[in-house]
């Protein structure tokens, strides 16, 4: 059968056990962990089915940008203190206290801004693929995408229908 | 589907209570110890005697006898706060230190005498801003009353949570004085939901003294001997700091067990994992409270309260502040933010104990300073004391009060279990680890 | 700072080392509440007629206003004055608190709003323990002709911003261009702000504390002394010296019994 | 603790998105009311600046007022948000899940209403770019960091932005299913903010961790914005302001306050999008005891407060405090205030029967929202009525202007009207959040009964 340009082909399932019976039998067909992807629309807990553990750098991202906050608040602080030296209240010029406190605000807004950055970076994100999709799968199907599958596409549609995929997908999804 | 209790405890309740109650039995260098401690306790009550007894010394002597009675109030009795908070919680992670930590209340046997003694050397307060307008017997009265019923509450917590571990200890091991404490329990229904409800009630009491004692505690004897010294957040700020120190206690105090009692079974990595994250809370809330407390002075600029700043944090108690400081929070924080330290063992104790020696440190501090200018009665302070390093009887009085916490201690622990056996069977009832789908999860109910 | 005379030192000058630190002295026992220097403000400082709405509204604008206090009892009662302006603190509680640097302690040791970047968050108002600060809550309007009697030297402030004292900063910054153009420096008294001038008891008396001979200096060491409000600490410029009360020796010996 | 219901997805998706993709009338009526009175608060805004702030009550050395009051009541309602969803992701709470994003979605319009009171509070608002930004490197006019001033925009404009973001990485998931459920140009719209979002196994991942780790890192920014709010006030000498318990008073005070808040808000979203499944009887029951936790340590502080402030004897600080209790009007006010503030919820809230009863939870948070905001009053005003004895400033009596009124009725507006629209657009209840409760229960059998439980990782 025609299988996209990827030759990625999606098998849809309703039962979360049958999605992991199919990634063992297609790991055993020979497919690599890496190109057998789950698309469900609520996450489960970590290898549920079976599939490759995911690692990320996502812990590095809050430091760096507490970093560059804390830097940047420094900056300001002492920048428009010293840039502008009068004295209020008897105060020293450069008065360490209050640019404690913008100094702060500024390090959480940092690290806050790249942890965001990092999240939607780190899951890959934006991908408006051209892989297959399907709708139902936000209403408690679960998608198993098998990429890279030039040839075999057969061997891994019959695979998925014998671990009980209900449909499989092959027309490339509208990317968003 | 296979089903396996959870909390790296591999065994059935009966053995759980065999193996618990077995632990009872006084052993030689148990014996050793307690009589050792014992020698040490008298000796600090003579001391504290000798300095209250014939004629009451000037309070400036008294500095260290407070600081050591606020840090056991501080650390000690502020652990059976954690062990309610996991009760509230429901949190089962808490099970393994609850017993210690209700143990470690025994402390108000200490403190109670300790603290009325001190009430008593007192300076007079006429003329002093405190918050009592020279109410009849402010501040005495009160706050003796109020450390009593702290001390009598944690009592009766302790025998109230470990009635139904005396009564397996009655049947199993047949002994009179357990028999006799357990005052004939058998765990029915109805007694199980008073036991429960009872102890979520005298948790709440306690922590009500608990709150109202340190208030008065920290504002009668240290801040109405500073002249011009009335910030409102101290007395929280002590509070929450003893919250963070009996955290502290609770975890060394477990270790030790652990070690010693060979808990291994019982005591995993849960609870450390689970305090250190308090920890980890508490100590940004030391850095909060401090920083509250000093930046409106700092930038009011009123005379007074910048001699206040100067007595107890910027003058000669400069080196304290800053030890505490580092003790208190750069370091707690700097560690904890990692959670391979925090879930360990190691990790969060090592943490404590900075915390402990941190706040022994603050609690100087505060008290040697406040004690020291307890003199002269006015706006202002004509010079900042100096610190007075601690001389022998002081020495004596701190070890004194330690060994004998240490001491009762020791001595609940030939009475009950040092861990809370029936809570632990609960939890042994109520997780489980299971098979979804592919991998092992562990679930956990709660009853409604 | 010294026995009343504030250290200049106390102040950093980023503009270097100041000459001057202007500074006032007010004798109370010589003040008879006649308010000529309130008027003497108004006419000077381009304030607005305060209507009796302003004062109904406690809106009136007096830069220097005269605290009338009264002592004692029907029939035998005494009427205390007490003339309050802006203290010029060296330590003012008004100046930190401005988000924009509209207040900053000027390195002759006066206090200075800055009309055109003050936004108006009044925060200094609240902070000021002394209320001298005075928000422009509309546009000030003089009927006509006053509005042709204007002061040409002193800006007429728009609505939304603090206004206040300012020691007569057009009269010092016009001593000084004498000072310069004619090379001698400035005698004591060459300088007087409109309230000391018009004051016809010669109650309020202006000068420079760095000059150690000058008036204001001299009259500072009476043991009369005293700060308003001096226990905040603000290190006001303007020294007060107490009433003398004729009969104090028999009101303290009533007070004893 | 969960009331067990079967939801199937399907369920989930229709009920939760319906509102997102039909439009009823009364959401007409509802935006239109909101609308006009917001549009007289813009009036009466436009008429402040042609006339100067003559039009409000204030006085001379009352320079502080309602404005600054609902201000800070904003800000504390603004904390319910993190308050919930941080502190509760955080514990792992079970009930958390359908109340999180209506939490956080207040939490951002509260805020940005609560900014924009400062600026239309100054003298001169076309000048607040002075205030909050140094752009005017020419001529050197620069903030001053000095001025709590300062410090509250940037705490301000941090945590808006972060619980901005918190809400936007959160949404995604459902952006996704919103996508997927759509056509036409919602699709697309739905589409476009979903950036491609699959539901893969490592994008779930780092969904779970950021919820974990973000909360986390706004939790610090939570505790200190209310506290500079609270310097604005405490950094002052001014007696009745001048105290150091005044950051975790507020920073509690505003927890009570958003958490009512969110319980009121959950009464209405249950009432008007008929989500009976989702939100049970449970979540007020838990929201309750939360609250009674929270308004008892909003006691405490609020004790330490008075009771050091009267204990300092300092004549001013006794004064005020008199003022407080005592004098005309403060003397009708602060008995409700306490009433409203504290008995009232402290007297209902101890009965599970009137947590698990709805109307009842809704009407007693609305009143412990009365309670805080004139709490806020209370605070704030009367300190700068009487601040010290001068004969100039006997007590002015602070006559609150209509403007003043309509100002505050339109911040209550703008902020139901933002929450509407949002509600109208987004799913405000997190579908995936629900699905993944309905993934993770599980039963423990003791004996005869089946303990519900959970899995925790």
């Amino acid at each position: 059968m025609a299988t996209t340009a990827g030759g990625a082909l999606l098998g849809l399932f309703q039962d979360p056990v049958k999605v992991a019976d199919a990634i063992d039998s297609l790991r055993e067909a020979g497919f690599d962990g890496s190109t057998l992807k789950t698309y469900t629309d609520t996450p489960y807990p970590e290898g549920a089915f079976g599939e490759d553990p995911e690692n990320h750098r996502l812990y590095v991202f809050p430091f760096m940008g507490a970093l560059c906050g804390f830097s940047v608040g420094l900056l300001i602080t002492i920048g428009t203190q010293m840039a502008y030296p009068l004295v209020t209240g008897g105060k020293p010029i450069l008065s360490i206290p209050p640019m404690i406190n913008v100094m702060y605000e500024g390090t959480m807004l940092g690290a806050i801004l790249f942890t965001v950055l990092g999240i939607i970076f780190e899951s890959r994100l934006p991908n408006f693929s051209k892989a297959p999709y399907d709708p139902r799968i936000s209403e408690g199907y679960i998608g198993l995408l098998v990429s890279r599958a030039e040839g075999k596409a057969d061997v891994a549609e019959r695979a998925m229908r014998a671990a009980g995929a209900v449909d499989i997908v092959t027309q490339p999804g509208s990317g968003r | 589907m296979t089903e396996t209790a959870h909390h790296h405890t591999v065994h059935t309740p009966a053995e759980a209570t065999r193996d618990l109650l077995n632990r009872l039995t006084v052993t030689g260098g148990g014996l050793l110890a307690i009589i050792l401690l014992a020698i040490l306790a008298v000796a600090g009550a003579v001391r504290l005697i000798l300095l209250a007894m014939p004629e009451p010394e000037p309070p400036t002597s008294w500095g260290y006898a407070v600081a050591i009675l606020a840090f056991l109030m501080s650390t000690a009795q502020a652990a059976p706060i954690l062990a309610f908070a996991t009760r509230l919680a429901k949190g089962y992670w808490g099970i393994p230190l609850r017993r210690a930590a209700d143990l470690l209340g025994l402390s108000g046997l200490v403190t109670t005498p300790l603290f009325i003694i001190i009430l008593f050397q007192l300076p007079d307060f006429h003329g002093r801003t405190s918050t009592w307008n020279d109410w009849p017997y402010a501040p005495h009265l009160y706050d003796a009353v109020a450390i009593c019923l702290l001390t009598i509450t944690n009592l009766a917590i302790i025998w109230l949570t470990s009635v139904p571990d005396l009564a397996a200890a009655r049947d199993t091991r047949g002994s009179r004085l357990a028999s006799f404490l357990a005052m004939g329990w058998t765990g029915t229904k109805r007694r199980w939901n008073i036991l429960t409800t009872g102890t979520i009630l005298l948790g709440s009491f306690y922590l009500m003294w608990f709150v109202y004692v340190h208030m008065y505690l920290a504002s009668d004897l240290a801040m109405a001997l500073v002249p011009g010294w009335h910030s409102s957040i101290f007395p929280a700020y002590h509070a929450v700091s003893s919250l963070q120190a009996g955290a502290a206690a609770t975890l060394l105090t477990l270790l030790i067990l652990r070690r010693l009692a060979g808990l291994e079974r019982y005591v995993g990595v849960d609870p450390f994992w689970g305090a250190s994250k308090l920890l980890l809370g508490t100590s940004l809330l030391f850095f909060y409270f401090t920083w509250s407390e000093f930046i409106p002075m700092w930038y009011g600029r009123l005379p007074y309260e910048m001699n206040v700043l100067g007595v107890l944090m910027f003058g000669p108690f400069l080196p304290l502040f800053g030890l505490s400081f580092v003790l208190n929070f750069v370091l707690p924080f700097a560690l904890l933010i990692w959670n391979p330290i925090r879930k360990s063992i190691m990790g969060p104790t090592f943490v404590a104990m900075l915390i402990l020696t941190g706040n022994f440190i603050d609690r100087v501090r505060i008290y040697l300073s406040s004690w020291s200018v307890a003199g002269p009665v006015g706006m202002s302070i004509e010079v900042w004391p100096p610190i007075r390093p601690p001389a022998l009887g002081d020495l004596a009085i701190i070890v004194g009060a330690l060994s004998a916490l240490m001491l009762l201690y020791l001595l609940a622990l030939r009475v009950v279990p040092p861990v809370s056996l029936w809570e632990h069977k609960s939890a042994l009832l109520l997780t489980v680890e299971r098979r979804f789908i592919k991998t092992e999860v562990a679930v956990v109910a709660k009853p409604r | 700072m010294a026995e009343v005379a504030p250290a200049p030192g106390t102040v950093q000058n980023p503009a270097g080392e100041e000459t001057h630190q202007w500074g006032m002295v007010i004798d109370i026992d010589r003040c008879t509440g006649c308010q000529a220097c309130v008027i003497a403000c108004q006419s000077e400082n381009n304030i607005p007629i305060n209507d009796e709405r302003s004062f109904v509204q406690h809106r009136a604008k007096e830069w220097i206003r005269i605290e009338r206090y009264w002592e004692g009892t029907f029939p035998n009662v005494k009427a205390r004055f007490l003339p309050v302006l802006c203290q010029h603190c060296q330590n003012a509680p008004c100046e930190p608190v401005c988000p924009v640097y509209a207040i900053y302690h000027s390195s002759d040791g006066l206090n200075v709003q800055v009309y055109n970047r003050c936004v108006g968050t009044r925060y200094c108002g609240n902070n000021c323990q002394w209320n001298v600060r005075f928000f422009n809550f509309s546009e000030n309007e003089w009927p006509e002709p006053l509005g042709s009697q204007l002061n040409p030297d002193v800006t007429v402030r728009t609505k939304g911003l603090i206004e206040k004292c300012t020691f007569c900063i057009h009269r010092i910054q016009r001593g000084k261009r004498t000072e310069k153009r004619n090379g001698q420096p400035l005698r004591d008294g060459d300088i007087q702000p409109a309230c000391a001038q018009a004051c016809p008891s010669d109650a309020i008396v202006f000068g420079d504390w760095k000059d150690s001979n000058s008036r204001i200096n001299r009259l500072a060491r009476d043991p009369r002394h005293y700060e308003l409000l001096g226990e905040l600490g603000a290190e006001p410029v303007v020294v007060y010296l107490k009433k003398v009360d004729p009969n104090a020796v028999e009101t303290a010996a009533a007070q004893r019994h | 603790m969960q009331e067990r219901r079967e939801l199937s997805p399907t369920k989930i998706n229709q009920d939760l998105l319906r509102f997102a993709f039909h439009t009823p009338l009364w959401f007409w009526i509802a935006a239109i009311v909101l609308g006009c009175i917001f549009g007289a608060g813009l009036v009466s805004f436009i008429l402040m600046l042609i006339f100067g702030l003559t039009l409000l009550g204030y006085t001379n050395i009352q320079l502080w007022g309602i404005l600054i009051t609902n201000f800070v009541f904003w800000v504390g309602i603004s904390h319910a948000g993190v308050m919930i969803s941080a502190i509760l992701r955080l514990t792992q709470a079970e009930w958390r899940r359908p109340v999180t994003r209506a939490a956080e979605v207040l939490t951002v319009f509260a805020l940005a209403t609560a900014a924009t009171f400062p600026l239309i509070h100054t003298g001169r608002p076309w000048r607040v770019p002075y205030w909050v930004f140094p752009y005017d490197f020419g001529r050197g006019i620069f903030p001053d960091v000095r001025s709590a001033l300062i410090w509250d925009p940037s705490a301000i404009f941090t945590y808006l932005s972060s619980s901005a973001m918190f809400i936007y990485v959160a949404l995604v998931p459902d952006l996704a299913i919103a996508r997927d459920q759509s056509t036409g140009w919602r699709r697309q719209l739905y589409g476009l903010l979903a950036l491609g979002f699959r539901g893969t196994a490592r994008q779930w991942k780092l969904q779970t961790i950021a919820g974990i780790l973000l909360s986390g890192l706004i939790l610090p920014v939570f505790v200190s914005v209310h506290s500079i709010v609270s310097w604005d006030f405490a950094m002052a000498i001014t007696p009745g302001w001048h105290s150091s318990t005044f950051p975790p008073y507020f920073v509690i005070g505003a927890v009570h306050s958003g958490v009512s808040a969110v319980a009121t808000l959950m009464a209405i979203l249950r009432w008007i999008f008929h989500l009976e499944d989702y939100i049970t009887p449970d979540h007020f029951d838990a929201l309750g005891r939360l609250l009674l936790v929270v308004v008892n340590t909003w006691l405490f502080f609020f004790l330490l407060d008075m009771v050091f402030g009267i204990g300092t004897r300092d004549p001013n600080e006794l004064a005020i405090w008199e003022l407080r209790i005592f004098q005309q009007p403060f003397n009708v006010l602060f008995p409700v205030f306490f009433i409203t503030g504290y008995i009232i919820p402290m007297g209902f809230w101890v009965f599970k029967k009137v947590r698990r009863n709805i109307k009842i939870m809704f009407w007693t948070s609305l009143i412990a929202n009365v309670g805080m905001w004139l709490e806020r009053y209370i605070i704030i005003v009367p300190a700068v009525s009487d601040k010290r004895p001068f004969t100039f400033t006997w007590i002015p009596v602070y006559q609150v202007q209509p403007i003043e009124v309509i100002l505050v009725l339109a911040s209550f507006a703008l902020v139901s009207l933002g929450v509407l629209l949002f509600a109208k657009f987004f799913p405000i209840i997190p579908l995936f959040d629900i699905k993944e409760g309905q993934v993770l229960k599980q039963e423990i059998q003791v004996g005869r009964v089946r303990v519900p439980g959970i899995i925790r990782e």
